[in-house]
């Protein structure tokens, strides 16, 4: 015991309480953690106890596939929704995700220290900037601008896009610097120093070091896109058409809750309500696809 | 195997009376008693029926080739094995008497006791202060007094506090690898532990950090029980009163070090001490 | 350092700590002089100009206004969360029976095009055709040879409502017209494309969109009352039948109906009831 | 092609496979077909980045010039102390600049701690199991749900069930558990790139779990948190719809948190798309964007200020 003497000694209670001081901490944590998630269930229970009935009372497939929506008759299906709220995630993740991660790579891979301070608080303040104000500036300088050099009625795929691109960038860009910078240095210069250069080094070892975190960030940046509602409905034409070109108008489902939510009673109320239920559905596809792809991919990566 | 054990202590008896002088206590009854221990992860078995005393006061080396066991041996003896979710074991690691996976046992206290050097220094994101008092913080040491007496005394003790005593607020990570490793062994020291286990400490380091790790080593043996597991063998000769050679998961055989170096009794020891494999 | 850390992190916490009961000691929810009005983000604007007058009068007491839509305020009557509900669509008959609405003021709705458009008068057959599909370019009316932008607004709304039942016959809009949740955004549209026609609110509508006579008739605020226009829609306020309002709410709605009230409506563009 | 030229320098006897002479990295004019030399690949795909983002600073300094110039000039002491009138035509934004400091507060003071709070239990205290995937995921998925629809939950249920009214803290509520969803991932990504070796050390030092998870862990994941909780605090402030339905649109000064308050972002959605006024909308505009400018130097300063105490 003699080299101990210096620690202070703990009462029995103590340090009975210190034994057991994981499993108190860890039961409050527990509890912290469970009222979180039981917000977030009783959020998604809400939405499919007010949305479902009236889905499975017109039928899913029906409801999903027909193109009637005329909810003072009673028609209600949402297929042109859909396909407008995949048209426009798809553009935004091209946009978004190439900046995002361009953005990334180069914060982490080959930006000096000085303009990293630049850079980054300014792609983060992009994330602050209020989607009504991205809504706005769409409105009054990019639909005007499509418009008079692209033509269509610049309300379009094209339009919602290129905005909600640049709403999903800083979602994008700090989840894959995060995701970037967990990459240990050694990898970078264990490959720099087989002769690689900076660039193959970033392609062949970092990106694919980090692609669990990139794939979050996509997912998060998608999730961004295909949830948001001001800004879109601003910039998307909300017309009832399937899109047929990236400059026709468009409407995606949070447009379609979003625009008509304020004023629908009864069944109209319950049918956006379902349309959540679709979203909910829709983001809920899309991230198991990502996340099987970046688990699959990972595994045979680890097996090779 | 219990009578081999038996046969061992009689050896180290004499053993340690021989080598009294490095001793500042004499070799009393064992500090760590290591019965029938068997060990592994999940379905995997790493360690089956090791049996060892470790004495106070004394450097025990422990070779082996990779994949012997002998992290996961030196990880149960302060109980670090127990985080890993899948960890299972039956026989026991008793410390001064005292069976250290018996459950009512502070496994913060027994981690103080046995404190760790692992192979690469790991300091952590903080100052080179706050990396030292972190253990005796976590022990409840409040006194800046105290706490500054530790940090000298231990910086001192890894021979390191010459290097660093005017940049104890700086980060630890500014710190060049070797210096790195000695602040990781002060920190440890700090903790004031009854036994300390090192893990390949020098395996990432050049001579003379070696050297000097080595050096600091030498002067605590005579106030510490030591464990060292090492892949290099001249440094468990130079570095160790007795030795123990684990194979697949076994104890192969324990012993002074001298004997094991140059007459053990098992043919794979001796292969693998001339370089035969591993 | 760990040591300023933590007296750091212990600052924060106590002002946090603070700030909790700050707020908690501002526990109050004083419902005492506040009536909550509530209800189509069209009225709000101008309920919230006559809440301000009403307030400056009557310090004591306190209107809020809410927007939300029209729905969320007579759902908010119903459940006592407000006393008063705004709307710009007629009561749904399940509503009717329960709810009292009273005429504020009228809306006239105009069709407005682009300022350099030159068509200047269409009649609702023509609207209506146009709406529906059947006219598609605008020198079918009389105008350039330049296909039609239609601009509608979004199902539910007061507005569309209105326009639906006086010139669509309650005939289906075009799929192809583009759908825009406000009078401001209807505006900004046609200002921009000399392709659009849109309906909006009389009373918001200035010199950045041309306005076109309906039948000949010019949409002028004496056209609507004496109706000769016939585009108009009621803005109403909705209460509970039989429901007891408080004092300050029955002061708020009689100062609507009064002159001073309505004098504020017009001033705003509205067509008085009186 | 790229590929190909790229690939080449490190796996160098490939080419010995096809019977070509074994490529020297020195000589890479002389290989097979077009083939961009790796340095040269290296310029073009930098440059490409480069550009990328310059781009994405370039559409921030737009928005931002394009805001001020037109927002600016309107902006007067005047109108940031004085509250609107004639529905926002006339007057200020003084009660609109308090309620947004209210509601994004609240909010991100009460998605904050469980939020990490949250995280910490995902990450450290339970193994991971289909329980923890499941939540991860439902967590993902509700981070597309449109905000209106939170909107109504929170006037459902806030608002009307609990009893709290539209007020402050309905609204803050509501947009608690809209951030929550990023708060838990952005922290969870945070904790989890935290060396697993840091951890080691610190049990081997004698901590307890949870001395681990405060001293060590937290501190080294601090700048991913915070960037989690910045990008929070911006999404708090910028949200217009979940708000108009839980924390109302009364612009005056609340006295109370059961007080309903009208946020800038809102504010300015009404004056703009209700055409009521542009110069007052932009100047509003102006209001916001300045204020989020100076929330997000605010934030980066005390991060940078903070790592380079820690790292």
């Amino acid at each position: 015991m003699r080299a101990s003497q210096g620690m202070p000694k703990r009462s029995p209670l103590g340090a009975w309480l210190d034994r057991k001081q994981d499993l108190f901490i860890s039961s409050i944590l527990l509890v912290v953690a469970l009222s979180a998630i039981s917000g977030l269930v009783v959020i998604t229970a809400f939405i499919f106890k007010e949305g479902l009935p009236i889905m499975l009372q017109v039928g899913v497939g029906k409801f999903v596939s027909s193109s009637d929506w005329y909810p003072a008759e009673g028609h209600f299906g949402i297929f042109p929704m859909i396909m407008g709220s995949l048209a426009v995630t798809a553009g935004a993740l091209v946009i978004g995700g190439v900046l995002g991660l361009g953005c990334a790579v180069v914060l982490t891979q080959f930006c000096p220290r000085w303009a990293v301070s630049i850079l980054k608080p300014s792609i983060e303040l992009l994330a602050g900037i209020p989607s009504v104000v991205y809504g706005f500036i769409g409105v009054v300088i990019l639909v005007p601008m499509i418009r008079v050099h692209l033509g269509g009625p610049g309300l379009s795929v094209l339009a919602s896009s290129i905005v909600l691109g640049i709403m999903m960038l800083p979602t994008v860009t700090s989840i894959s610097v995060d995701a970037l910078q967990a990459v240990p240095k050694a990898y970078r210069d264990g490959s720099i120093a087989l002769g690689a250069t900076h660039w193959q080094t970033t392609r062949m070892v970092i990106l694919k070091a980090s692609r669990s975190g990139l794939v979050a960030a996509m997912i998060l940046g998608m999730g961004r896109a295909v949830g948001e509602t001001m800004a879109v409905i601003m910039v998307a034409g909300n017309t009832l058409d399937v899109p047929d070109s990236i400059l026709a108008p468009v409407r995606t489902l949070t447009s379609n809750i979003a625009l008509e939510m304020g004023y629908a009673a009864g069944d109209h109320r319950k049918a956006l309500f379902a349309t959540g239920v679709v979203l909910f559905v829709i983001i809920m596809i899309l991230n198991t696809i990502a996340l099987t792809v970046s688990r699959r991919r990972s595994r045979r990566k680890s097996g090779a | 195997m219990m009578s081999a054990n038996n046969e061992m202590h009689k050896v180290d008896h004499i053993r340690c009376s021989h080598v009294g002088e490095h001793c500042a206590t004499s070799p009393g009854p064992a500090k760590i008693v290591v019965r029938d221990f068997h060990a592994g992860f999940g379905e995997t078995q790493v360690l089956r029926n090791v049996s060892l005393d470790i004495y106070p006061c004394q450097r025990l080396a422990i070779i082996g080739p990779a994949g012997g066991g002998k992290t996961t041996f030196l990880r149960s003896l302060n109980r670090l094995n127990s985080l890993e979710h899948d960890f299972r074991h039956s026989g026991s690691i008793l410390l001064d008497g005292q069976d250290i996976f018996a459950s009512n046992v502070d496994v913060a206290r027994i981690r103080r006791r046995v404190g760790m050097l692992y192979a690469v220094p790991i300091p952590l994101p903080l100052s080179i202060y706050e990396n030292l008092t972190y253990g005796p913080r976590l022990a409840g040491i409040r006194d800046r007094h105290r706490l500054d007496e530790l940090v000298e005394t231990s910086l001192k003790s890894a021979i390191l506090w010459d290097e660093v005593k005017d940049r104890l607020r700086e980060p630890a990570h500014n710190l060049s690898g070797g210096q790195q490793q000695r602040m990781c062994l002060a920190r440890v020291l700090a903790l004031e532990p009854e036994v300390l286990l090192l893990d390949e400490p020098c395996s990432g380091l050049d001579p003379i950090s070696t050297a000097k790790i080595e050096d600091a080593l030498d002067e605590l043996k005579s106030r510490y029980t030591v464990v060292l597991v090492t892949n290099n063998t001249k440094q468990a000769a130079r570095a160790s009163e007795r030795t123990a050679f684990f194979l697949m998961g076994e104890m192969i055989e324990c012993g002074p070090t001298a004997v094991i170096f140059t007459n053990p009794r098992h043919g794979r020891t001796s292969d693998y001490i001339t370089g035969h494999f591993g | 350092m760990a040591s300023e850390y933590k007296r750091y992190a212990r600052a924060l916490w106590l002002l946090a700590m603070l700030c909790a009961c700050c707020a908690l000691s501002g526990c109050r929810r004083n419902t005492a002089g506040g009536v909550n009005v509530m209800g189509s983000t069209s009225i709000q604007p101008f309920a919230e100009v006559l809440a301000d007058e009403f307030n400056s009068r009557h310090p004591s007491s306190r209107i809020d206004v809410q927007g939300g839509g029209s729905t969320m305020g007579i759902q908010s009557v119903t459940n006592n969360l407000a006393q008063i509900a705004m709307c710009s669509r007629e009561l749904k008959s399940s509503e009717s029976r329960y709810l009292k609405p009273i005429i504020i003021a009228l809306d006239g709705m105009a069709v407005v095009v682009h300022k350099d458009n030159t068509v200047s008068n269409l009649t609702r057959e023509q609207v209506r055709e146009m709406f529906v599909g059947n006219i598609t370019n605008w020198s079918q009316v009389g105008g350039e040879d330049r296909p039609i932008r239609l601009i509608t607004r979004e199902e539910g709304s007061g507005t569309r409502e209105a326009f639906a039942k006086l010139v669509m016959n309650n005939q289906r809009v075009s799929r192809k017209a583009l759908t825009q949740e406000s009078n401001g955004a209807v505006k900004e549209l046609v200002r921009g494309d000399r392709a659009a026609i849109g309906y909006m609110s009389l009373g918001l509508v200035n010199d950045e969109a041309k306005i076109v006579n309906i039948e000949g008739i010019v949409p002028s605020t004496d056209n609507v009352r004496n109706g000769s226009y016939p585009l108009v829609r009621p803005f109403l306020f909705v209460v509970r039948m039989g429901a007891v309002l408080s004092p300050a709410a029955k002061e708020f709605l009689e100062f609507v109906l009064s002159p001073q009230g309505q004098h504020l409506l017009v001033e705003e563009g509205l067509v008085s009831v009186l | 092609m790229t590929r190909q030229a790229i690939s080449n320098p490190l796996h160098a006897d490939e080419g010995a496979d096809n019977g070509a002479p074994p490529p020297q990295i020195n000589a890479p004019r002389h290989r097979r077909q077009l083939r961009i030399p790796p340095d040269v690949a290296q310029r073009i795909v930098v440059g490409g980045l480069w550009a990328i983002a310059m781009s994405a600073v370039a559409v921030l300094l737009f928005i931002i010039v394009f805001i001020m110039v037109k927002g600016l000039p309107h902006v007067t002491p005047e109108f940031l102390l004085q509250a609107p009138a004639k529905g926002g035509r006339l007057g200020g934004v003084s009660p609109m600049i308090f309620g947004t400091i209210a509601v994004a507060g609240l909010a991100v003071l009460i998605a904050g701690p469980i939020g990490v709070i949250t995280a910490i239990y995902l990450t450290e205290y339970t193994r991971e199991s289909k329980l923890t995937a499941f939540i991860r995921f439902g967590a993902d998925c509700l981070a597309g749900i449109p905000s209106i629809i939170f909107g109504l939950f929170g006037f459902v249920f806030f608002a009307d069930t609990l009893g709290l009214g539209i007020s402050i803290i309905s609204g803050a509520l509501t947009l608690a558990l809209m951030v929550l969803p990023t708060i838990i991932r952005t922290s969870e990504e945070a904790i989890r790139a935290v060396p697993a070796a840091f951890r080691d050390v610190s049990f081997g030092l004698g901590s307890t779990r949870w001395q681990m998870v405060t001293r060590v862990v937290l501190r080294s994941a601090l700048p991913g948190i915070g960037t989690g909780i910045v990008l929070s605090i911006g999404r708090s402030i910028s949200e217009t719809a979940a708000l108009m339905l839980t924390s109302g649109m009364v612009a005056r000064h609340p006295s109370s948190v059961f007080d309903s308050a009208r946020t800038l972002a809102l504010h300015f959605f009404t004056l703009s798309r209700e055409g009521i006024s542009m110069p007052k909308a932009y100047a509003t505009a102006a209001v916001l964007v300045l204020a989020i400018l100076m929330i997000n130097l605010l934030a980066y300063w005390f991060m940078r200020r903070f790592i380079a105490r820690v790292r």
